[in-house]
């Protein structure tokens, strides 16, 4: 009872600390001045349409870097957890499923296929339309979630996801280390170590959607492999 | 006029002979004065002459190591060295002694020299629980000690000296510039701590009678004993001569010297023969009293 | 827009709430989540320009006067990224609730004190 | 008129948010919370933010409440009583 | 030199290669993870030799191609580099020690364990502040699979804690980001930082840095919002959690030193405040702690708040530049090395309870190392922290913060309480046999590589340490290294020989620069040095660990007198503790007593750095040499008392000696004479620097009472004494009561005054080593320290008779030898000041020293033989030969005082004119108000008793001649056998009537003292630690509500 009590008397004083901020928070009505160079660097200098895609993927590469290393770690830190040999643990048993309906198996093969393309389409024009590396993989991941729904024997095959996914981290790297050569020591993860080609199209805007396609895939192989581990056999 | 170091040593012999003889002596009316207070007929005054020869005459000695051999010696040379660093007699340059080589803090530590020669020969002793007696012996002197030195320091501070010689010197001319009336608390103090010092009869439990069987005299026999005794004689007189020159004006000659340690320990035996024999804490509670309260009185009013 | 920022602070608040006072577990994940769409809600808030367009110079924006046409990219980048790791941090915390569940079969965070003082 | 739409959609996304946390039976809970962030995911299309809201929407509501409620099938999906 | 963007491209890279080398086989994929980690070291050892050799100004180094405002840049200046390079290093030595757990793990902990190296590096490079919330994600989700890849269920529970604790503060950050960004329109910390965004006054400003400061905190783990914390050092595996405390703990405080510059004074003062309660409350918790690993967590938690408060204070002040960087580098280095050290030599042990660390005895290098890491932690003088805390306190009382300083030395106070109990137990609790620590190779030597770097960095700051340069220290540290090295090889007497030589050669080549005053002392330091030495040809074997220690309490010893300046006599001082402390602690039974000793020793210390510190404010505040102690302008009483009772903890005066007795009597037989004898006079030496500077201002009042105190030490210590029934106890008894004289003639602050004082200290420090010796040797032979299982030894052990003999008379101050010399300026002294009644009690405690030292003498040699020692043969020579020398020593200065008091009336005259003591020929005589006072002709009465004393012996020989010798009779057989042998030995409590009268002054008031501290801080410490009561939720309360309270305190609760 004196934990509701105490908690209560904390969330009042968060709300102490939120109201001031909320009565007097002033909207900008302008963009500030790093926004409004990042807009015409955005589309001049980078070629690229969408501006958010050029924040993340060149302006600031590093983040997304990063990112890209946090959901690696996520799932490595899954895959640790969730290892067959693990000490204490009790034999595997292989828990029984009741395989699922015909319709529901058709229409998941029907359906695959096209949510594939289509996340293969999110990420591959990411620096045209909204959309990018991140949310095209988890599509395909939704995919191989959808696979995992309706038959209980798919099993992914681990060494392909698993090199696609280093694969693609580590392009991703050289793709910022080619930056760095070509371009000289202060251009890490400069799109522009290839042509910007013409405004507006698929090959335009350097290396974003090369970028874009990497995270992708990278995003795409680690989400499944985290379900997969957290679906896991082992009861 | 400074004299020749070898006469200065034979007037300190002769001295030393007067004084041992008149000791003895002494010790004899004493025991005499006694036994007529207690209605006994008493002992012949040369009485102390006969035990001294008995003693000395033994043939017979048994020892118990190094150290019950040193005892005595330790004992009766911190008696002789007293009196060699007492000036005896005030004026005349032969009957100064050794007193210039010490001041009375020399004379205080030297009659610990003595005591504690005495303690380790007691302690090689052949009854191991002679220590018994020689612990309440330090523990009784520990207390005894505390009103004797506040009083000697009243006096070192009155008369802005600590060589006795110039104590002396200023208490000459006459009865009233005595220490006993211009410093009353410091004499006072200092004569209950020489009643602790000479062992009499309130504080005389480590020679008292019945701790014979463990106290150090039984251990000691023949030319030993002899030797304890003839200690005992000379530094009762010294001692005796020693609150003389610091209370009671010193002495200008020999007869007013006997005289004056006459009456000095004559107090001790008058007081003793009335008070019954304290128990050792309570002599050391006793000490840290009453005469405390004096020596403290006497150092603040110095 | 103050009052999606007052929406961003409240589910703030409710998703504190959650985790203070639910004793199970996964429901306390859920509060961190709330937490999380809080706080989302609030950057994209700060973000938002009046009368603006989405950061994308497609045919509506002209790129000459884009700069006063489009809302503040920042936050949404930001806010992507928060999504991903927030996503990432949430499955980690899930599977080791997974794997404590598998020791000492109770959800309720009041089973785990091993280890005190 | 966007204005009402919005106050609607904050009070319906508190309301579920009340309910994910209160509701006893854990997969009800969770597809709450789902349903939060999807509407989460319509406000970010409001203030012109469709990258976010695809994140959102993609990430968000489809894979975490995915991940919750195998979290829940491992384990144990009615919240015992004493809670 | 290589772009530091390439340690964020290998790590990364590699990151993500290892799970497909794997299929190549774990040979190659351990090599190519290797092969990362050295390139990643070398290149950060590469920029910090480019800044501190070649000077090098600092780089930024830019992103995407595009200037900051735009992208993120990563900035390598001297701190960055130093950061990133020690944690490489440990990235690198930490993949040794867990290599092996990571194998049976799999490639993935290897690909976790290089992307936490990644997080770590990226927070202290990067100086954008979404990067920075990137990067500490990056670290947080690594660590919390790391914590939780062994699967024990422990360690799961850490980390579910840690991860609901990282989720909350990921939040706050978010929210401070975003508004931070609103507010100032950039996301470059620089660009933050010149848009001042405090300065626009705007309430909003205030709140975003508030959350921006508050996430980082929460990833400080400051108390009390740090439950979860402990959980995580407690329950991972030790080599991770070493790796965090260091490298983890290391990296966040970095991150929050960039992002400092953006708060106001109101908040570094806060930061400051909660540092130093996380510093004190995390301390005073630890000392209720068994376990070993949380105990550590503990300590490092405590480290940081202090790191935090440095920090906090340094901004503070004027930024961190010069001294504060100097202050931070030093703490933080030891702490980052200590605590790593500690937590791998934990994983090595692999014991829960600190009890049952007894087991590292096994492998002494081992315990070398974490002896090392343990003084490294608290700041003791070769390792860096000791340079930066004595910089931090003077830079503070500069400030004149002087609350700050007496929290600091507190808690660094209290923190030694369970670090040095620890280390006791290490070395003295009893260990089964079979026990064997994991001879592991890597793990070994990781932690080796981690000690020697310590130790090489700890030369360095020796070496090249702005204060003051201690080149004195150069070749005896070698000497002391060389001993430690050959411990285990070299046979004892070699090492004896080597020492004893050292010894002289430093006797011989300082032998003529001291002025009188410090040549007594080094005489007395040497001499005794050589003299307790020549015991030690008696032990067989290496006696490892004696050696070492000894030269390491001597060089200190000699350190003291060289010493020109405050900083390098503290060293000395810090030194001196850590010998003496190795050399008590060798004692079978002497782990607590060592304890006492030390923490009394670490208080005073800790009160003369701070004496010091004053001394260096209030005397115009320019250099720190000795004599500023002469030139003090204000508040002088408070400096001089502060001082005096660090000395005085020294010399053990009433009130602060609780430890002597344990610790002398506990000793080995040849230490305590080297510990009571010549230790001591340290603290003399101190207080008579103390009482020369004392002449140029007033301090009567506190000199009056020292002199009182220095009455009542030598009361109690005789009284206490001749209660004894423990021979060495009584000896440190008396060692209390010896020095309380000396107090009491130094505060007599007259010329004839201090002749006593150092008469004194020289006399006691000839008849203490004589009797110690004495009682030492013969303890040793017949096994055991009371007095009543011994006796009539007189026949087996002549020699040790005579000199027990020799050094009573001397003590007891009988008229033919040297100690009546004392007594007699003693005495001289005190009439002449005019002290009646202090002297009155100094007299009464004088002849009370006859009754415990006739109970010496008289139970150990004098009185009837056990039938056990019948047979026990006279101490070895090693013994004796020290022992004859002094008793030369002691016969020729009782002859002659004029060779040494002369001396030290040349050099007391210059401070104190007035009533000199005459030397006509060998007579001393002193003199009051004109008049001739006192006379003290030593050779005469030496020569006039010696003749009486030969005569009357030659005259009792010759009458007893055929005197036959009996053996004393035994009471104690004459009935059946006792079975409690003490209370029929002849002198077992012969004093009881003494105790009877004045009991009552020996009562143990000041043990019940001290003991009521100690009990009322382990209850402070149990109370407090209730806080973390193991619940995550609550963990999360104790964050929420921490922030509520901050917020209050920053803007005192304005709600609008």
């Amino acid at each position: 009872m004196i934990k509701k009590i105490f908690s209560l008397i904390i969330i009042a004083g968060l709300l102490t600390v939120f109201i001031p901020i909320i009565l007097n928070f002033s909207f900008q009505t302008d963009l500030p001045d790093v926004a409004k160079s990042y807009v015409e660097k955005g589309s001049k200098d980078l070629g690229a349409m969408n501006i958010v895609t050029a924040i993340i993927v060149t302006f600031r590469g590093l983040d997304t870097l990063g990112e890209v290393a946090v959901l690696f770690i996520a799932a490595t830190g899954i895959a640790v957890l969730f290892r067959k040999n693990a000490i204490n643990d009790k034999r595997p048993k292989q828990i029984s499923k009741r395989d699922s309906s015909e319709i529901l198996l058709t229409g998941i093969r029907l359906l695959a296929p096209v949510i594939l393309i289509f996340g293969i389409y999110i990420f591959l024009n990411g620096h045209l339309s909204p959309g990018g590396g991140f949310q095209g993989g988890a599509v395909i991941a939704t995919v191989v979630l959808l696979l995992f729904l309706s038959d209980s024997s798919y099993k992914i095959n681990h060494k392909i996801f698993g090199f696609i996914e280093s694969f693609s981290g580590v392009s991703y790297v050289i793709i910022g280390f080619l930056g760095l050569v070509l371009m000289g020591a202060d251009n890490f993860l400069d799109n522009r170590i290839l042509p910007l080609g013409e405004f507006g199209t698929i090959l335009s805007a350097g290396a974003i959607p090369i970028i874009y396609t990497l995270v992708g895939l990278k995003v795409g192989t680690e989400l499944a492999s985290v379900l997969d581990n957290m679906k896991g056999d082992i009861e | 006029m400074e004299i020749s170091l070898l006469t200065k040593i034979l007037f300190s012999l002769l001295g030393l002979f007067i004084v041992f003889n008149y000791g003895l002596l002494q010790a004899g009316v004493m025991r005499k004065i006694v036994a007529r207070v207690a209605g006994r007929y008493g002992i012949p005054i040369y009485q102390p002459y006969i035990d001294l020869i008995k003693n000395y005459s033994k043939r017979t000695q048994i020892t118990h190591g190094v150290m019950f051999y040193l005892g005595p010696v330790f004992r009766f040379s911190g008696g002789i060295g007293l009196f060699f660093f007492i000036p005896m007699i005030y004026g005349s340059v032969y009957w100064q002694n050794f007193s210039f080589s010490g001041d009375i803090i020399l004379l205080m530590y030297f009659q610990f020299f003595g005591m504690l020669g005495m303690a380790l020969g007691a302690g090689e002793g052949g009854q191991p629980n002679s220590i018994i007696g020689i612990s309440r012996g330090l523990a009784q002197f520990t207390a005894v000690e505390v009103p004797f030195t506040l009083a000697i320091i009243s006096i070192a501070v009155q008369y802005d000296t600590l060589s006795v010689y110039d104590i002396v010197a200023a208490q000459q001319g006459g009865i009233q510039n005595w220490t006993l009336f211009t410093n009353p608390f410091a004499v006072i103090a200092g004569m209950f701590a020489f009643l602790g010092l000479m062992r009499h009869a309130p504080f005389n439990v480590v020679m008292a009678p019945q701790e014979i069987p463990i106290g150090p005299p039984t251990e000691y026999h023949s030319t030993y004993l002899g030797m304890l005794q003839s200690n005992r004689v000379v530094l009762h007189i010294v001692e005796a001569v020693l609150f003389m020159n610091l209370f009671f004006g010193g002495a200008t000659s020999w007869l007013e010297l006997i005289i004056k340690s006459f009456f000095i320990y004559f107090i001790t035996v008058f007081i003793g023969v009335v008070f019954p024999r304290y128990r050792v804490d309570h002599t050391v509670r006793w000490f840290l009293k009453i005469p405390l309260v004096f020596g403290i009185l006497a150092v603040l009013f110095v | 827009m103050n009052l999606i920022l007052i929406l961003g602070f409240m589910l703030l608040a409710i998703g504190f709430w959650g985790m203070l006072t639910q004793k199970n577990m996964i429901k306390i994940v859920i509060g961190l989540t709330i937490a999380e769409v809080g706080v989302q809600i609030i950057m994209i808030s700060i973000g938002y320009i009046k009368e603006r367009t989405a950061p994308i110079l497609d045919s509506a924006v002209p790129l000459a006067d884009a700069v006063n046409k489009v809302v503040d990219p920042i936050p949404q980048a930001l806010v992507l990224t928060a999504i991903v790791i927030g996503v990432a941090v949430n499955a980690l915390i899930l599977s080791f609730i997974i794997r404590l569940y598998k020791e000492k079969k109770s959800l309720s965070i009041d089973d785990y004190k091993e280890m005190k003082w | 008129m966007t204005d009402v739409f919005i106050i609607v959609l904050g009070l319906v996304m508190i309301v579920f948010a009340i309910l994910a946390l209160y509701l006893k039976d854990l997969v009800a809970s969770v597809i709450a919370a789902g349903v939060l962030s999807l509407f989460a995911s319509i406000l970010y299309l409001i203030m012109q933010a469709p990258d976010v809201a695809m994140t959102e929407a993609a990430i968000g509501a489809g894979l975490l409440t995915m991940i919750f409620l195998l979290a829940i099938k491992k384990t144990k999906q009615i919240e015992d009583p004493n809670d | 030199m290589v772009n530091i963007i390439y340690i964020i491209i290998l790590l990364l890279g590699i990151g993500f290669l290892l799970p497909i080398t794997e299929k190549l086989g774990k040979k190659v994929s351990n090599s190519m993870f290797f092969l990362t980690l050295t390139s990643v070291s070398v290149i950060s050892v590469q920029w910090l030799y480019a800044f501190i050799i070649n000077g090098q100004t600092s780089l930024q180094f830019f992103t995407a191609g595009v200037k900051p405002p735009l992208s993120i840049n990563l900035q390598l200046g001297l701190s960055e580099s130093v950061f990133i390079t020690s944690i490489n290093i440990l990235a690198l030595i930490g993949a040794v020690y867990l290599i092996k757990h990571f194998n049976n793990i799999g490639i993935r902990s290897h690909v976790l364990y290089l992307l936490m190296i990644l997080g770590l590096n990226g927070l202290v490079l990067t100086r954008d502040i979404f990067n920075i919330f990137v990067f500490l994600e990056i670290t947080g989700i690594s660590t919390y699979a790391l914590i939780g890849s062994d699967l024990r269920l422990k360690s799961l529970i850490a980390s579910f804690k840690y991860m609901l604790a990282g989720g909350v503060a990921s939040i706050f950050l978010l929210l401070g980001i975003i508004f931070l960004y609103h507010n100032t329109g950039t996301l470059n910390i620089d660009g933050m930082i010149a848009a001042s965004p405090l300065q626009s006054g705007l309430k909003i400003a205030g709140i975003a840095i508030f959350f921006l400061f508050f996430a980082l905190l929460i990833e400080m783990k400051q108390f009390p919002a740090n439950g979860w914390a402990l959980d995580v050092y407690e329950a991972s595996n030790p080599g991770i959690s070493g790796i965090i405390s260091a490298a983890g703990t290391a990296a966040i405080l970095f991150a929050l030193y960039k992002v400092m510059p953006l708060g106001n004074d109101l908040w570094f003062n806060t930061i400051a405040v909660i540092g130093i309660i996380t510093f004190i409350a995390s301390n005073i918790m630890g000392i209720k702690q068994k376990n070993a690993t949380r105990l550590l967590g503990y300590s490092s938690i405590g480290q940081l708040g202090l790191l935090l408060a440095a920090m906090g204070l340094g901004f503070l002040y004027g930024g961190i530049n010069g001294k504060f960087q100097f202050i931070i580098f030093a703490l933080f280095i030891s702490h980052f090395i200590a605590k790593a050290g500690l937590f791998w030599i934990a994983g090595i042990v692999k014991k829960k309870e600190i009890k049952s660390w007894g087991v590292l005895r096994k492998s002494p290098v081992l315990l070398f190392f974490t002896g090392s890491f343990m003084f490294a932690l608290l700041g003791f003088p070769p390792f860096p922290g000791f340079f930066g805390k004595w910089e931090l306190v003077l830079t503070l009382a500069n400030k004149h913060q002087f609350l700050w300083i007496t929290a600091i030395l507190l808690g660094s106070l209290i923190e030694a309480i369970y670090l040095i109990r620890w280390f006791g137990y290490i070395l003295k609790e009893k260990q089964e046999e079979n026990e064997t620590i994991e001879q592991g190779a890597t793990k070994y030597s990781s932690v080796f590589i981690l000690g020697t770097i310590l130790f090489t960095i700890s030369g360095l700051y020796m070496i090249y340490n702005p204060i003051t340069n201690l080149s004195f220290y150069f070749y005896p540290l070698l000497f002391i290294a060389f001993l430690f090295i050959t411990d285990n090889i070299l046979p004892a007497y070699i090492k004896n020989i080597l020492s004893i030589a050292g010894l002289s050669y430093y006797g011989y080549v300082y032998f003529n620069q001291f002025s009188e005053f410090r040549f007594i002392f080094a005489v007395i330091f040497l001499a005794g040095g050589i003299l307790t030495l020549i015991p030690g040809f008696v032990k067989k074997g290496k006696r490892v660990g004696f050696y070492p220690s000894a030269i390491i309490m001597y060089v200190g010893l000699l350190g003291l007198l060289v010493a020109k300046d405050m900083f390098s006599f503290f060293t000395a001082w810090e030194f001196m503790t850590i010998g003496s402390y190795f050399l008590i602690i060798r004692g079978k039974r002497s782990q607590p007593h060592a304890l006492s000793y030390m923490l009394f020793s670490l208080g005073g210390a800790y009160l003369i750095m701070f004496g010091f510190a004053l001394t260096h404010v209030f005397s115009g505040g320019n250099g720190i040499a000795l004599d500023l102690l002469n030139s003090i302008k204000s508040n002088s009483a408070l400096i001089f008392t502060m001082l005096a009772i660090g000395f005085l903890t020294k010399t053990a005066a009433a009130g602060l000696h609780i430890w002597l007795p344990g610790a002398h009597a506990e000793a080995e037989s040849d230490v305590s004479p080297m510990v009571s004898a010549v230790l001591l006079k340290a603290g003399v030496f101190g207080l008579i620097l103390i009482m020369i500077s004392s002449l140029r201002f007033d301090a009567k009042m506190i000199i009056y009472l020292l002199g009182w105190l220095g009455a009542i030490t030598a009361l109690l210590g005789n009284l206490m004494a001749s209660f004894q029934e423990d021979a060495k106890k009584l000896l440190a008894y008396s060692s209390i009561a010896q020095l309380g004289y000396i107090l009491f003639a130094l505060a007599i602050m007259s010329h004839i005054g201090w002749m006593a004082a150092i008469w004194y200290a020289m006399n006691h420090f000839l008849y203490k080593a004589l009797l110690f010796l004495a009682v030492g040797a013969v303890v040793v032979k017949l096994k055991t320290h009371n007095m009543y299982e011994m006796g009539g030894l007189i026949k087996q052990m002549p020699f040790s008779f005579v000199s027990v003999l020799i050094g009573i008379i001397a003590l007891s101050g009988v008229p033919p030898l040297s100690g009546f010399g004392g007594k007699w300026l003693l005495y001289n002294a005190f009439i002449l000041k005019g002290w009646y009644l202090q002297g009155a009690i100094i007299a009464f405690s004088g002849v009370v020293a006859f009754l415990y030292l006739f109970k010496l003498i008289n139970s150990i040699f004098l009185g009837p033989v056990k039938d056990n020692f019948r047979k026990v043969k006279e101490v070895s020579i090693w013994y004796l030969i020290p022992q004859y020398i002094i008793i030369i020593a002691i016969m020729v200065i009782s002859a002659k005082p004029k060779i040494v008091l002369g001396k030290i009336g040349d050099f007391i005259t210059s401070y104190m004119p007035d009533n000199l003591v005459v030397w006509k020929g060998d007579v001393a005589s002193s003199y009051m108000n004109g008049k001739l006072f006192g006379v003290w002709d030593a050779p005469n009465i030496m020569i006039i008793i010696g003749i009486i004393f030969v005569t009357l012996l030659s005259w009792l020989l010759i009458m007893s001649r055929k005197a036959q010798k009996v053996e004393m009779f035994n009471i104690v057989y004459s009935a059946e056998r006792p079975e409690s042998p003490q209370t029929t030995h002849f002198s077992h409590n012969i004093y009881s009537h003494y105790r009877k009268a004045l009991g009552f002054l020996a009562l143990p008031l000041i043990v019940n003292f001290w003991s009521f501290i100690v009990d009322s801080i382990h209850s402070i410490a149990d109370f407090v630690r209730r806080l973390y009561n193991g619940n995550g939720q609550a963990y999360i309360m104790h964050i929420l509500g921490f922030m509520v309270i901050i917020y209050f305190v920053l803007f005192n609760g304005g709600l609008f």
